[in-house]
């Protein structure tokens, strides 16, 4: 058991991190620290690709002139994912905090409740 | 041609009614509002003679579907009450014209008495249970305008009292008669009965049910317990003439359906001898027996006799429940007596409220001394209901008597007599009285307050005839019992 | 004919294009250019719909001609026209009805800003709509999030911001779950496009091996997507963000990327794991049971509320409901009925959205019932459309949700069992509950006036928009034949 | 294609009389007249006409669910009655609406409803029948609302609820009529043949949910209420539609949903036929203890609809023909008499004002046209022969009898409750009405208040149907049995 856990252990890493930025997003009511939970979650999800993506022992897919043969490379597509998550959970993150400076500067707080309660009270229809 | 005497015995009333409605200024004008009803009665008095002269007949007039035929048939029971009801509906006219002064609405009065006489005669002569259904429906509808006369409040509460009862008795009673068509073909009157036994939609315990249910609906009209409440508030409160005819005939009515219904659709055979038979004997007697009590503590001259009518009733009840021919015998003697009977009593009392405006018995002392000729119909009336020979009063009871103790039935066929007896001591205790207090105020009592207001003789006739039939009938009853034993033996 | 085939494509680089260059320009001329945007993209899926009609089969778009396994594809089909085409006129439909709500509700400096999210959005759906590879629609997804925020937060309130965080928080934890989903499908197959996906899944769960992960990524993706369009017990975000955001917008949020989703689970139960295998994961059980309820408490709810917006975002948790019940049938008849009545409830919902905040702005900005008393007298047009939707969503025959209400039932009848029960008692249920708060609305709304000084700001063109969709919305209802025949053979070209 | 003309032409022309804006109350009398009398005309055309047996397929909702007009027997008959008494009704409400106003939507609903009425009574199957049963409620709706005056908002409310909460159930049930019958159009015996038994429950279980629904319009006990809070509306709404059009429409869907879609053979003798027809024989006593317990006379007059009601649910309820029989005797009778009743109580209110029975002190000669022709409706109506009213309690019982069972017991002890009943609530007022008590203090109503010959001809025109047809029905009554037997 303990053989199998030190071969997946990326695995199992990201899996344990996964749980931690969930959990961090869902419960947290700092915003702040939400959006830290957030990140740590997509992280991990990286993590997990790339490590199920990299095979020891063969090299990148970087073409010099001659096509490289299926055997020798990695498969390029968990990378390029990683990539593309990377900037989706940039972009994400950013908007994240744009809303939350608004909110903090409209109620003086970063807690989730207490800004819903205080928008709840009504300052407008 | 019998059809046709049968048709305008039951049309001319009506015919008569329309013309009281239409004829412009009779409001004014009592005599010749009275002489066309006295008119139209005797016509039909005696059309009604000829039509019992002539043979049997019956006319399908109507078919409101095809299991619901409206049937009119004359056959000897038939001719019998509808002789009886135009008779004793005739009687009283001459009296009410004298009587209806102080009450005014004649025009009215008249119409609906003549019309409720038509339904009589319509239920008389009725063929099929839903006809009879029928008529009965109508003579409840007609003669409430008899009851609420007045028009006070009272009145009117005493008339719908009387129109819920009524129609509440008669639907109990097509509750039967749903049942009884089903089971005979379409409930058609037939001498004895067509109810087999043998063949029913339904179990005989839950026949007998329903049968009980009918009979107390019917019974309703004749004030049976427990359904009598109705009556001691109606008939007192109707004008004299209208509770003389309403206790005296009307409640006949309700005999005439149970007759119908026993006899003629269900048979004696089904009843005699089972539960049904003993709970409705035990009802009859109840109701004879409660009917006197009440009589004899009401003070309350009219609804004293209204009681003794719940009693007397049950007599005749009594006497066809027996399922024996004499005592069935004794009851339609007793049927035309106590009618003429109480229709003089009642008759009487009026006269008396309408000269003196006593209402109570309490106050009559030395009234026979004002108005004598009234107070001796009065007592030989009273005498012909307690059943003192030789008035028919006797004759009836002594057939019940008869007939009850041949009936074996048990502990009835001498209940029956006994209660007889005691509710005979007990009438005379509620009716002498007034005979002894009206002649023998006792010596304290100051004549001279007296002066004598006799009644006009108009109303005395009304009273004397009754009085001379009960008498004479009590003394030649031959062709009665005859007449009479026929229909029985004919039923059973 | 070969131009076609670029339409998946193109329609969603011309939105993303469009929301970029918008950037640059103030309110007015992004306006136009989204107008433009949606009614050529209405056109263009009206053509490849027609093009499908004529019975041509539905083809693959390779994006860079990468081939299997590599690369990523787009796919169009019967239903995905469609739906590509439904949702550009809602959208279409929706900017247009509801201008005047945009001009009044959102500050000027920001106007731009909506039209740019509403492209963005635009470009999202129809990507969930045509994508055929897995990492797309993940990718999408988010950007739908992202736009959907940014529609909601456009309106600057304080309401509007902290329902868009909250909104935000639990999209991004479904979207989270489904990329975990969609990474651990990727670990145990190395496929990304689905249908090779289908082909691996099938011969996975034929001989049993990676059982788990299989079920976990199902799991995964269901919850996901089911937290995202706002299923029963993850609902909480919904009814806030529907009242407090733009009126127009939330007509979008919940007749548009909702649905979006929606469709993208189904195409991944149709496409990639395939009716047999969830029916056989019991996910489809929770899903009918979660519906079931969503069905009761959205209606509960909805009667309570006393504001029309919140009462019409209430009941859309209700229709959802009413889909994942369809849905959790698990059958094939249980999917187009859902397809069915997500169209149907799509163009109601955006119909009430707008003419509630017609009726809103008719009785000087107040929503609760008393001041709505009588708006339907000042706008006519408005009144209409609002009580023609009630009727529709409350299952009024000659009215589309009737029609669908005889899907789902027929739908439901032959699972036989318990299923037929649950589904005709829910269905009753939710007839009268629907009754109970949307045509007393109605009834108030045509009220003896209350305040009869307020009048309405809506220009001829939102009433002939709206008038459009009530038309449509009859057409749903009597004429439904063609479109669930369509939908029939869209189905059919899935799998 | 003549059927959907018949049922579409109402509609139309009714949606578009609020367009023309009339002023002159002349001009939209005579418009609304001659709308009502083409439509009436055609039905009875059409009833005729043999080419109507074939079914008119107008709508397909789904590719299962068409919607088809076709004309029955049985439709005939109803047909025929909707067709007889609406343009007099029509007449009535002219003078009637005067005092009540807004007369324009008025008479647009109320035209419109008439085609959807009759589109009840053509339909030729069960989503059809439903969908004009759903139309009819919304169609009614703003009759009852009429000017949203005094408490009429709070009771249309009820309404809506009651029927829809109907409509929901009844959904349900012919939901499994309809995939599991062999053909969704009605034929007298059921569709659902060849059934296997482990459905039936389920079957009886859709029956049930089916008669609840359709039992709302028809007023069966739980579902009730609804009809006496409506008689606030105006009295041609309540006498023609809630004494007529609309709960008729829902016996007819009862019987329907019994006779012609379920079969009697799926549920005579089971808990599906029991549970129901106590529920109904019930109501039909209950109704009327309400009747007698309640002192104003329209809402008395609204209870003892929900008591007749249940006449017809409860005859049909037995699965018996000869039940057919009475209970659609009792359909056309008791229509009838209640829409003299209503019409008559109408007028009192319109003239008089006075609602309570105890108001009604010495009216009779004051009124004597319109108060003959009530005695005349209320005697019939109390079951006294030879009215009509008897004939149809008699066929009831007689089926009643022959039904075996507990049924046997228990309808007729059901219909004579209610016979008492109804004598007690009809006659009081009769009485009070003919013979005023003299030392009432109130005051009698001087010089003639009848109305005019607009209010008069209906009424006289009913009272005299009553009477022919209590002398003579027998045609009618043979075409009934017929329809009873199945025998087409």
């Amino acid at each position: 058991m303990s053989a199998s856990l030190a071969d997946h252990i990326y695995e199992v890493a990201s899996v344990i991190l996964f749980g931690i930025g969930f959990t961090t997003l869902l419960l947290d009511r700092n915003l702040i620290k939400k959006i830290i939970g957030m990140n740590i979650m997509d992280t991990s999800v990286y993590l997990f690709l790339a490590s199920m993506g990299y095979i020891s022992g063969r090299s990148a897919p970087i073409g010099d002139g001659t096509a490289p043969s299926a055997e020798n490379i990695i498969n390029p597509v968990p990378a390029g994912l990683v990539l593309t998550g990377i900037v989706v959970s940039v972009s994400v993150t950013a908007l994240m905090l744009a809303l939350t400076i608004r909110l903090y500067h409209r109620y003086g707080t970063l807690d989730i409740d207490q800004i819903v309660t205080l928008a709840r009270k009504g300052d407008e229809p | 041609m019998t059809i046709l005497m049968m048709v305008l015995t039951i049309l001319l009333p009506a015919a008569g009614a329309l013309a009281l409605k239409l004829i412009p200024g009779l409001d004014g004008d009592r005599k010749r509002l009275y002489l066309m009803t006295g008119c139209v009665l005797l016509a039909d008095c005696v059309l009604a003679a000829i039509t019992a002269l002539c043979g049997d007949a019956e006319w399908t007039f109507l078919r409101l579907a095809d299991s619901l035929p409206l049937m009119l048939k004359s056959d000897m029971l038939s001719r019998f009450f509808c002789v009886f009801f135009t008779v004793m509906w005739t009687v009283p006219v001459l009296y009410s014209y004298r009587y209806m002064e102080h009450e005014g609405h004649d025009r009215r009065y008249n119409m609906f008495y003549l019309l409720t006489l038509a339904a009589l005669n319509a239920l008389a002569f009725s063929g099929t249970a839903v006809t009879m259904y029928l008529n009965f429906e109508m003579m409840t509808l007609l003669s409430v305008a008899l009851v609420l006369h007045e028009m006070t409040k009272d009145a009117i509460a005493a008339g719908l009292k009387y129109l819920i009862y009524s129609i509440a008795g008669a639907t109990m009673g097509l509750l039967g008669i749903f049942y009884l068509a089903t089971n005979t073909n379409g409930a058609v009157f037939v001498p004895g009965g067509s109810l087999d036994a043998s063949a029913m939609t339904v179990s005989p315990t839950v026949m007998m049910i329903i049968l009980l249910i009918t009979i107390v609906g019917f019974g309703t009209k004749a004030g049976m317990f427990p359904m009598h409440a109705w009556l001691p508030t109606a008939h007192p409160i109707a004008p004299a003439p209208a509770s003389a005819v309403l206790s005296g005939v009307i409640t006949k009515a309700g005999v005439l359906c149970i007759l119908r219904i026993i006899f003629y659709v269900v048979g004696a055979g089904f009843i005699r001898g089972t539960w049904l038979q003993q709970t409705l004997l035990t009802l009859s007697l109840l109701t004879v027996f409660m009917g006197s009590m009440m009589a004899f503590r009401t003070d309350l001259f009219k609804k004293r006799l209204a009681y003794s009518t719940v009693s007397q009733v049950s007599y005749v009840l009594m006497g066809i429940f027996m399922l024996q021919p004499t005592a069935l015998t004794g009851s339609l003697l007793h049927i035309i007596f106590h009618s003429t009977i109480k229709t003089t009593l009642f008759l009487a009392a009026g006269a008396i409220i309408h000269q003196t405006g006593k209402t109570k018995v309490s106050e009559l002392e030395g009234i026979g001394k004002q108005m004598p000729v009234t107070i001796w119909c009065f007592t030989l009336a009273s005498l012909g209901l307690i059943g003192i020979p030789p008035t028919g009063g006797f004759i009836s009871k002594w057939n019940l008597a008869q007939g009850a103790l041949a009936s074996g039935t048990g502990i009835f066929s001498w209940l029956g007599p006994v209660v007889l007896l005691i509710s005979a001591l007990l009438t005379a205790g509620y009716l002498l009285p007034v005979t002894i207090h009206g002649f023998f105020p006792g010596k304290d009592f100051d004549y001279e307050g007296l002066q004598t207001c006799e009644c006009h003789r108009f109303m005395l006739i009304s009273m004397i005839l009754c009085v001379a039939f009960v008498i004479l009938g009590g003394m030649f009853p031959g062709a009665f019992t005859a007449f009479f034993g026929r229909i029985a033996s004919s039923l059973m | 004919m070969a131009l076609l085939r670029n339409v998946p494509f193109a329609s969603i680089l011309a939105c993303m294009v469009i929301s970029v260059i918008s950037m640059v320009f103030r309110g007015r001329i992004a306006k136009v250019l989204s107008y433009l945007l949606t009614t050529v993209l209405l056109a263009a899926s009206l053509a490849l719909t027609w093009y499908f009609v004529q019975g041509n089969d539905a083809f693959v778009f390779t994006m860079g001609h990468f081939g299997d396994p590599w690369g990523n594809e787009l796919r169009a089909g019967l239903l995905e026209s469609i739906m590509a085409a439904a949702m550009s006129l809602i959208v279409l439909a929706a900017l247009a009805g509801g201008s005047y709500m945009i001009r009044s509700e959102i500050p000027d400096g920001k106007k731009n800003l909506f039209y740019i999210m509403a492209d963005l959005m635009l470009a999202s759906v129809m990507a969930l709509i045509y994508t055929n590879d897995l990492f797309t629609s993940y990718v999408f997804i988010e950007i739908a999030t992202i736009s959907a925020g940014g529609l909601t937060m456009s309106r600057q309130s304080g309401h509007a911001l902290a329902s868009t965080a909250r909104y935000m928080i639990m999209n991004l934890v479904g979207s989270g779950l489904c990329l975990m989903g969609i990474t651990i499908l990727y670990g145990t197959t190395g496929h990304l496009l689905m249908g090779s996906l289908h082909s691996a899944v099938q011969s996975l769960f034929e001989n049993g091996s990676y059982h788990l992960p299989l079920m976990a990524s199902l799991i995964l993706l269901t919850v996901g997507l089911s937290i995202k369009s706002g299923l029963f017990p993850f609902h909480e975000w919904l009814p806030d963000t529907y009242s407090y955001g733009v009126t127009a917008g939330s007509a979008l949020l919940s007749s548009v990327i909702s649905k979006g989703y929606i469709f993208l689970l189904i195409k991944l139960y149709t496409r990639v794991f395939g009716l047999e295998v969830v029916r056989a994961s019991h996910i489809c059980i929770l899903l009918f049971a979660f519906g079931t309820m969503g069905l009761i408490v959205g209606s509960l709810r909805a009667t309570q509320a006393a504001d029309i917006r919140r009462m019409v975002s209430y009941s859309s948790i209700a229709q959802i409901g009413y889909i994942y019940i369809a849905l959790g049938l698990g059958t094939q008849e249980g999917v187009i009925a859902a397809v069915f009545h997500m169209l149907i409830h799509a163009f109601g919902k955006s119909m009430l959205f707008l003419s509630s905040g017609a009726l809103i702005q008719a009785s000087g900005g107040a929503s609760d019932f008393i001041s709505l008393r009588g708006s339907a007298r000042r706008d006519i047009p408005a009144g209409i459309a609002f009580t023609v939707g009630a009727m529709s969503l409350t299952g009024v025959p000659l009215l589309g949700g009737f029609v669908s209400k005889i899907y789902i039932a027929q739908a439901a009848i032959p699972r036989g069992g318990l299923y037929v029960v649950i589904v005709l008692l829910a269905l009753a249920a939710s007839t009268f509950l629907n009754t109970l708060y949307f045509l007393r609305t109605v009834i108030t709304i045509y009220r003896s006036d209350a305040n009869a000084e307020a009048t309405r700001h809506a220009g001829p063109v939102n009433s002939l928009f709206l008038c459009a969709m009530v038309i449509l919305n009859f057409g749903l209802g009597i004429a439904s034949r063609p479109l669930y025949n369509a939908l029939l053979s869209g189905l059919n070209m899935f799998i | 294609m003549l059927l959907f003309l018949n049922v579409l032409f109402p509609v139309i022309m009714g949606a578009i009389l609020p367009l023309f804006r009339m002023k002159s109350r002349t001009l939209r009398s005579v418009y609304v007249m001659l709308i009502t009398c083409m439509t009436s005309a055609l039905a009875f055309y059409n009833l005729f006409s043999s080419s109507s047996d074939s079914g008119f397929v107008f709508l397909h909702l789904t590719e299962k669910a068409v919607c088809v007009l076709k004309l029955d027997d049985m439709g005939r008959l109803f047909t025929g009655l909707i067709a007889f008494l609406w343009p007099m009704a029509v007449l009535y409400s002219l003078e009637y609406m005067e005092h009540e106003g807004r007369e324009n939507s008025f008479f647009a609903w109320y035209t419109m409803t008439y085609g959807i009425t009759l589109g009840i009574s053509m339909s030729g199957d069960l989503i059809t029948l439903y969908v004009f049963y759903e139309l009819l409620t919304l169609t009614t709706l703003p009759l009852v609302m009429h000017r949203l005056v005094n408490g009429r908002a709070a009771a249309g409310l009820k309404y809506l609820y009651y029927s829809l909460l109907g409509a929901a159930l009844a959904f349900a049930g012919i939901m499994l009529v309809f995939f599991y019958g062999d053909s969704t159009s009605f034929t007298y015996g059921g569709v659902l043949t060849g059934l296997a038994d482990e459905q039936k429950p389920l079957l009886r279980f859709g029956y049930l949910l089916a008669f609840l629904g359709m039992g709302v319009k028809s007023a069966v006990f739980p579902l009730h209420d609804w009809l006496p809070s409506v008689s606030v509306a105006p009295t041609p709404v309540t006498a023609l539609l809630h004494a007529v059009a609309v709960v008729k429409a829902g016996a007819i869907a009862v019987i329907r949903v019994t006779f012609y879609a379920f079969g009697p053979a799926l549920i005579a003798g089971t808990w599906a036929q029991a549970v129901p027809f106590c529920l109904s024989a019930f109501t039909v006593v209950f109704g009327c203890a309400m009747a007698v317990k309640e002192k104003h006379f329209k809402r008395r007059l609204a209870y003892s609809t929900v008591s007749n009601l249940s006449y017809i649910v409860m005859g049909a309820l037995l699965l018996t023909p000869e039940g057919l029989d009475g209970a659609l005797n009792h359909l056309i009778y008791h229509a009838l008499m209640k829409i003299c009743l209503f019409c008559a109580c109408g007028a009192i209110m319109t003239r008089t004002g006075r609602e309570y029975v105890s108001e009604l002190h010495g009216l009779g000669h004051a009124m004597p046209v319109t108060f003959v022709t009530l005695t005349v409706a209320a005697v019939s109506l109390v079951g006294i022969p030879p009215f009509i009213g008897f004939i149809s309690k008699w066929k009831l019982a007689q089926a009643g009898v022959l039904a075996g069972d507990f049924y046997s017991i228990i309808a007729p002890a059901a219909l004579i409750l209610s016979a008492i009943l109804t004598a007690v609530y009809l006659f009081i007022p009769v009485c009070y009405a003919w013979f005023p008590a003299k030392d009432i203090p109130e005051s009698k109503p001087e010089g003639s208040l009848d109305p005019t010959w607009r209010m008069k001809l209906p009424l006289i025109i009913w009272c005299a149907a009553i009477l022919i047809l209590s002398v003579y029905s027998a045609p009618l009554q043979s075409f009934i049995s017929e329809i009873a037997r199945g025998a087409m």
